[in-house]
């Protein structure tokens, strides 16, 4: 860790002494708000929806009289679902477009192809999505769930709803290994035991062994972090198989980009999961955010976790700029380090300072005809785990992606 | 074999003067970069299949492996010289071994194609395992699926903290390429290359008059490992991060549509080919009304229906129907003389 | 005791869905020397049919047994037509041209349906031994191809279809001495091996969650089977399939799912390198 | 007697279940011309194959000069200095008539050496009209005498000729009888034909096969009047 550092911050006192190039803004009506999502390719599921909310929240601003007298335009970049894009249009965004802020990346190897790029050339950048955890970097605010913040919440009623063996499946990169590590740690300090977790890389999509591995083993809870089209066939075999009724199933995974939808409803019902947002939250705040997305969609079913995220992220910025008034990167900065709220469809949410990671309401949810029904609402969980680790007050020039050591 | 070496020289140092001068003026250089590392890749299995006749489906694997030793030893060492040299060496001694493994086992066609094929799938498959925090290598963690982000980029040689980067970096590409291409060009003139362009033509031949074709194919295929291990390192360095997908059976066949595309048997197709695609695919990522994949796809289709040479060999014929013709009338051979006679 | 059922049961799962995903490439391989590449997206398609016509209210067995396979079937018609009958006795460019078919499917199917996941459920409910749930539906798939097996082999021995798709096999010339034109037998041979790999995609269809691009799970697996199977149809699949089924399963219970599938690749390399001509080249030659 | 350069031992060779060659027990001398005759399938090419290492005999084995050379690479059993043309002609079709004989050439001898040697068979066949044409724009028969062109120009001591007259014209036929005739002086031949009048004007001894193996050895007038070959073969052409 100590060497990755070093070079870290050897690299970027050389990008400093580089970047000094003029960053002249020329007087404009508009100012530009960069985003880069795969809305084709293979996660498009999680980028279209990402793409309407941006769109949305953008519209609102604008039609509001835009920020400081400006109006917002959007440059936006499909990355295909290809992570080499990601490098190019995030060049694209900072050197040619010049743009004020970018919002944007969906999956984490996708967040660090275009991080650095952003570091350098000192364009703030907003990560929307629900992560693995463990960034820091003062220029990057991320606004969704990390695994401590989910697991914290939802290991506790599992195991109460259930019993104290634990199985886990989880999705074979970072986001899996890490929750795994998390699961592990409070279901031990719940009380219970982890027999066994299992990995499974993102294309596997045959879990009929595994489901007999299972049963040999005879856990009374699976948690299961999987992630993707292919590990769907889990919950699938699962049902098929006969055993949804015998062993409860959680997740923390499941329902971020609308799977349960994809579920039937004997697939899917029971599983338990929790995450900031779910389309059957009944509070005033969604609501309305519904019926401005049908106005201007037509179906809000299309809505989850990650575009709300997004949608939050965009008016989190926003608000900041407005505060500081002014779009210069270290004003804004400044703002939203003093622990800046907004009231987004899912509830409050609040920056942290410390690690630029959000401060929200953490709801304890399970799957029923395909929806979320609400059980409990934990209100503004902290994001403990990069907290752990993280403390951009104490070490503003700090730039590493930490991996939490148990 | 047409045109003599010093033509070729001239035409790549001026083609390279093109392409840092002009180019930047229409596409960004940071863009132009990586159409220069996916050139280098084209210019890869151009080689190894245009003249070589083997169709590696595979070829990602040098590239993924270039990247990855890059990025592994660039985080170990903290400086980037020895680095992009292993990234070469890694790659170039992995295809000799599979290579020798292939050819001396006689094996040809489809199976060389479903053994390349599978030795991809091997290595992303286990690259996109390692996202434990066990597989490390060093200090540097394997990562799975997000790959391996935050390494020593391009420095000046001895000086670590001196990057090559920006318009530096695509200048350094660019010179690189026109390096290579040189040498592919001077291997093609070479004995050696001349005896790999009869070993497509005819293996059987060629083993029938003496020559051990198991080593040359062995060493060409090292030849076109090591090149695109380079480029997996000159990639590496563009994108500043390596993920699983340069492994990708996705990122084989891209290589493959390049050669197609731009023309095989020769050097300059595969890497227009390259550069020409991956621009395409670059501007369709701003519009969103059809889908790209499909028009990959009929572009693929059209190709192998309709233009099975490639672009640059339909270009050269037609210029050789139009101007050829009036050179070769100017200097008209004497009509054949088709007895045959045996002199001395 | 009955664990050792269970394990049992998942193996012959695991050699029946190769057997059902390799069968199609391999009658197309077998009889016209031409591998398809848009293989994976011929099975997806077979999904989707599948899927929709389930969603239009269609019964299950229906849209799986009869309704995905035809219309792949078409859909394999149309292809060989327009593509295919251009370019045989060419490997490589069928190769190159199928595979540039399969990214066309994959964009068109994106277009249509979205890349969002996709899918329905298992119409036979599971059951039990002893203390373990088994899926209904593995035993489903392990009866469709044993069937499809017994079939393949009465046709190709007893019928006159057999007898051409034989002497095929063997060569061109031979069908065209028995009275029938090669282009004919061709266009057939594309329409049931594309109508076999509908029905693979459809069969397989409940138990997966469908996006465009999950045919390239199926093709490298396919491939795989059929070229280690070497040239018998019905011999070599069921040897390569119960090799690597074996090997992927075993290597799964006692590791985990990568280790199987690594098993399964590194399984098929070596026999590549010992058996050059696939199992059926060195063995139980000249069998069906 | 001289002794022999090539020799085979009970050389059998099978294919699943067919056997190609049977226990074929051969000798050449050197600097002897024989050809061998038989129908199609009695294993004229599969034995060809067996001495030039293309095929793996499965039993038996194959001595050049004194050298079990059963189990050797094609490459190696030619760089012995045996040469083989095939039964249809198997050359650097893209490539020029020139780079063909030049890539023959270059096995042997070192650059300038090469190109001179390649020069030198160029003119001797000549070829110089058609040097810098492609060989899969040629005809036939130019190919034919192109391929002859890459076996000589290593000098080898054994030449196997599989139908070298198959597809000539009559008076290409006289001219491929000189070229062989010259080679000859410094080389053995062993000749694959089923043309007799070629056979008659060319061997002193022929050696039928027959379904894999050798029927009969003997001189050509003897083989040409022998009752059971002009029943297996003759009889059918007659």
């Amino acid at each position: 860790m100590s060497l990755n550092r070093r070079v870290f911050l050897t690299q970027s006192t050389a990008v400093a002494a580089a970047a000094v190039l003029p960053n002249i803004s020329v007087a404009s009506d508009t100012i530009k708000l960069g985003s880069i999502l795969d809305t084709s390719g293979i996660f498009d599921a999680y980028g279209k929806p990402m793409d309407l909310a941006m769109r949305l929240a953008v519209g609102e601003i604008n039609s509001s009289g835009g920020l400081l007298g400006k109006e917002i335009e959007i440059v936006a970049y499909d990355t295909q679902s290809d992570m080499a894009l990601y490098s190019q249009y995030g060049q694209q965004l900072t050197r040619q477009d010049k743009v004020d802020v970018v919002h944007g990346g969906i999956l984490s190897a996708s967040r660090e192809a275009i991080r650095q790029t952003m570091r350098k050339s000192n364009t703030l950048y907003f990560y929307n999505v629900l992560y693995e955890g463990g960034v820091c970097d003062r220029n990057i605010f991320i606004n969704g769930v990390t695994p401590a913040q989910q697991v914290e919440a939802l290991v506790p009623y599992a195991l109460e709803k259930s019993g104290p063996k634990v199985y886990i499946l989880a999705a074979d990169y970072n986001y899996g290994q890490i929750t795994t590590l998390w699961i592990k740690k409070f279901v031990q300090e719940n009380g219970g035991e982890t027999i066994a977790a299992d990995f499974f890389p993102l294309d596997v999509s045959d879990f009929g062994s595994t489901i007999a591995k299972i049963q040999a083993a005879a856990p009374d809870l699976v948690i299961a972090p999987l992630v993707g089209g292919a590990h769907l066939s889990f919950f699938r075999q699962w049902a098929a198989s006969g055993m949804k009724d015998k062993i409860p199933l959680a997740s923390t995974t499941v329902g971020v980009g609308n799977e349960h939808k994809v579920l039937t409803p004997e697939e899917g019902n029971g599983i338990m999961v929790a995450y900031n947002y779910s389309q059957e939250l009944d509070t005033p705040a969604n609501n309305e955010f519904k019926r401005k997305w049908e106005d201007a969609y037509g179906d809000s079913r299309l809505i989850h976790e990650i575009a709300v995220s997004h949608y939050q992220g965009i008016h989190t910025w926003a608000e900041a700029v407005r505060r500081a008034n002014s779009f210069e990167r270290d004003e804004v900065i400044a703002v939203l380090e003093t622990g800046l709220s907004i009231n987004g469809p899912a509830g409050k949410v609040t920056v942290d300072p410390k690690t630029h990671h959000a401060i929200l309401d953490v709801h304890i949810m399970e799957i029923e005809n395909q929806g979320m029904t609400v059980i409990e609402t934990l209100p503004q969980r902290q994001p403990i785990d990069t907290q752990e680790v993280c403390d951009l007050e104490a070490n503003p020039n700090d730039n590493t992606q930490y991996v939490i050591d148990f | 074999m047409a045109g003599s070496f010093s033509r070729d020289v001239i035409a790549t140092i001026g083609l390279t003067v093109v392409v840092i001068w002009i180019l930047p003026y229409v596409i960004s250089t940071f863009t132009i970069t990586v159409l220069i590392v996916y050139g280098l890749l084209g210019l890869s299995l151009g080689l190894v299949w245009g003249y070589g006749g083997i169709l590696c489906f595979g070829q990602a694997v040098f590239f993924g492996i270039g990247a990855y030793t890059y990025a592994i030893s660039a985080i170990n060492i903290g400086e980037s010289t020895l680095p992009m040299l292993l990234s070469i060496i890694v790659p170039s001694l992995f295809a000799a071994l599979l290579g020798a493994m292939m050819f001396y086992g006689r094996l040809t066609d489809v199976y060389l194609g479903v053994i390349t094929l599978v030795v991809t799938l091997i290595f992303y498959r286990f690259i996109n395992s390692t996202a434990g925090p066990h597989y490390k290598i060093g200090n540097a963690q394997l990562g799975g699926f997000n790959g391996i982000p935050g390494f020593q980029t391009l420095n000046i040689p001895g000086q670590p903290s001196s990057y090559i980067w920006g318009d530096g970096y695509f200048y350094f590409c660019a010179v690189v390429l026109a390096i290579v291409y040189l040498g592919v060009s001077i291997l093609l003139r070479s004995d050696f290359g001349r005896i790999i362009v009869g070993i497509r033509e005819n293996e059987t031949r060629m083993s029938l008059l003496g020559y051990d074709v198991r080593a040359r194919k062995t060493i060409l295929f090292a030849i076109g490992g090591g090149i695109a291990g380079l480029s997996g390192a000159l990639f590496a360095n563009w994108g500043e991060i390596v993920t699983p997908s340069v492994f990708s059976l996705g990122q084989s066949a891209e290589i493959i549509l390049w050669c197609i595309v731009g023309g095989l048997g020769t050097r300059f197709g595969p890497i227009l080919g390259a550069a020409g695609l991956s621009y395409l695919k670059f501007l369709l990522g701003q519009q969103s009304f059809v889908d790209n994949t499909l028009i990959t796809g009929l572009i693929l289709v059209f190709f192998v229906l309709f233009l099975p040479k490639g672009i640059v060999p339909t270009i050269v014929n037609v210029w050789d129907l139009k101007f050829g013709r009036l050179l070769s009338d100017r200097f008209q051979k004497p009509r054949r003389n088709r007895k045959l006679r045996l002199n001395g | 005791m009955d664990y050792f059922f269970v394990i049992l049961i998942e193996i012959l799962y695991s050699i029946a869905s190769l057997v059902l995903i390799g069968a199609g490439l391999a009658i197309i391989f077998g009889m016209m020397k031409v591998i398809n590449l848009a293989h994976g997206e011929f099975m997806m398609l077979g999904g989707y049919v599948t899927i929709t016509s389930v969603n239009y209210g269609i019964n299950i067995f229906l849209s799986i047994l009869i309704i995905a396979p035809a219309t792949v079937g078409l859909i394999g018609l149309v292809v060989e037509r327009l593509v295919i009958r251009n370019l045989y006795s060419r490997l490589v460019d069928t190769m190159l041209a199928t595979w540039g078919l399969s990214l066309f499917f994959i964009g068109v199917v994106t277009m249509i349906f979205g890349n969002t996941t996709t899918g329905i459920s298992t119409p036979i409910p599971g059951f039990s031994i002893g203390t373990y749930q088994v899926g209904g539906y593995n035993i489903f798939i392990i009866m469709i191809s044993a069937f499809l097996l017994i079939s393949a082999y009465f046709i190709l021995k007893k019928t006159r279809a057999g007898l051409i798709a034989r002497g095929s096999m063997q060569s061109a010339e031979i069908a065209s001495a028995l009275g029938y034109s090669p282009d004919r037998v061709y266009m057939m041979t594309f329409f049931c091996g594309s109508a076999l790999t509908g029905l693979a995609g459809a069969v397989l269809a409940p138990l997966v969650g469908l996006v465009p691009s999950s045919g390239g799970a199926y093709i490298a697996k396919a491939f795989i089977t059929v070229i280690a199977g070497g040239p018998s149809l019905v011999v070599g699949l069921v040897s390569s399939a119960s090799l690597f089924g074996i090997v992927n399963q075993l290597f799964t219970f006692l590791y985990s799912p990568v280790v199987g599938e690594v098993a399964l690749l590194v399984a098929a390399v070596i026999l590549l390198r010992l058996l050059p001509r696939g199992i059926t080249g060195s063995f139980f030659k000249d069998r069906l | 007697m001289a002794e022999s350069i090539l020799e085979t031992f009970g050389l059998t060779m099978k294919f699943g279940g067919v056997i190609a060659a049977h226990n074929i027990n051969f000798k050449l001398k050197a600097r002897e011309l024989r050809c061998l005759i038989g129908p199609n399938g009695a294993g004229k090419s599969t034995f060809f194959k067996c001495i030039t290492g293309q095929q793996t005999p499965t039993e038996g084995e194959v001595y050049l000069r004194g050298m079990d050379t059963s189990r050797w690479m094609p490459h190696q059993i030619a760089s012995l200095g045996v040469g083989i043309k095939t039964q249809t002609p198997s050359v650097m079709n893209g490539l020029s008539v020139s780079e063909n004989i030049w890539l023959s050439a270059r096995r042997f001898h070192d650059g300038p050496e090469a190109k001179r040697k390649t020069r030198e068979i160029i003119e001797r066949l000549a070829l110089g009209a058609i040097a810098k044409d492609q060989l899969g724009k040629l005809s036939h028969g130019e190919r034919q005498l192109i391929e002859l062109g890459l076996v000589i120009v290593g000098d080898p001591w054994l030449v196997l000729l599989d139908e070298p007259a198959a597809g000539l014209s009559g008076e290409d036929i006289e001219r491929m009888t000189t070229i062989i005739n010259e080679i000859n002086k410094t080389a053995a031949i062993i000749i694959i034909e089923h043309d007799m009048q070629f056979i008659r004007s060319i061997a002193k001894i022929v050696t039928v096969f027959h379904q894999g193996a050798v029927l009969l050895e003997d001189r050509v007038d003897k083989v040409m009047s022998d009752p059971t070959v002009r029943n297996i073969y003759l009889g059918k052409r007659n």
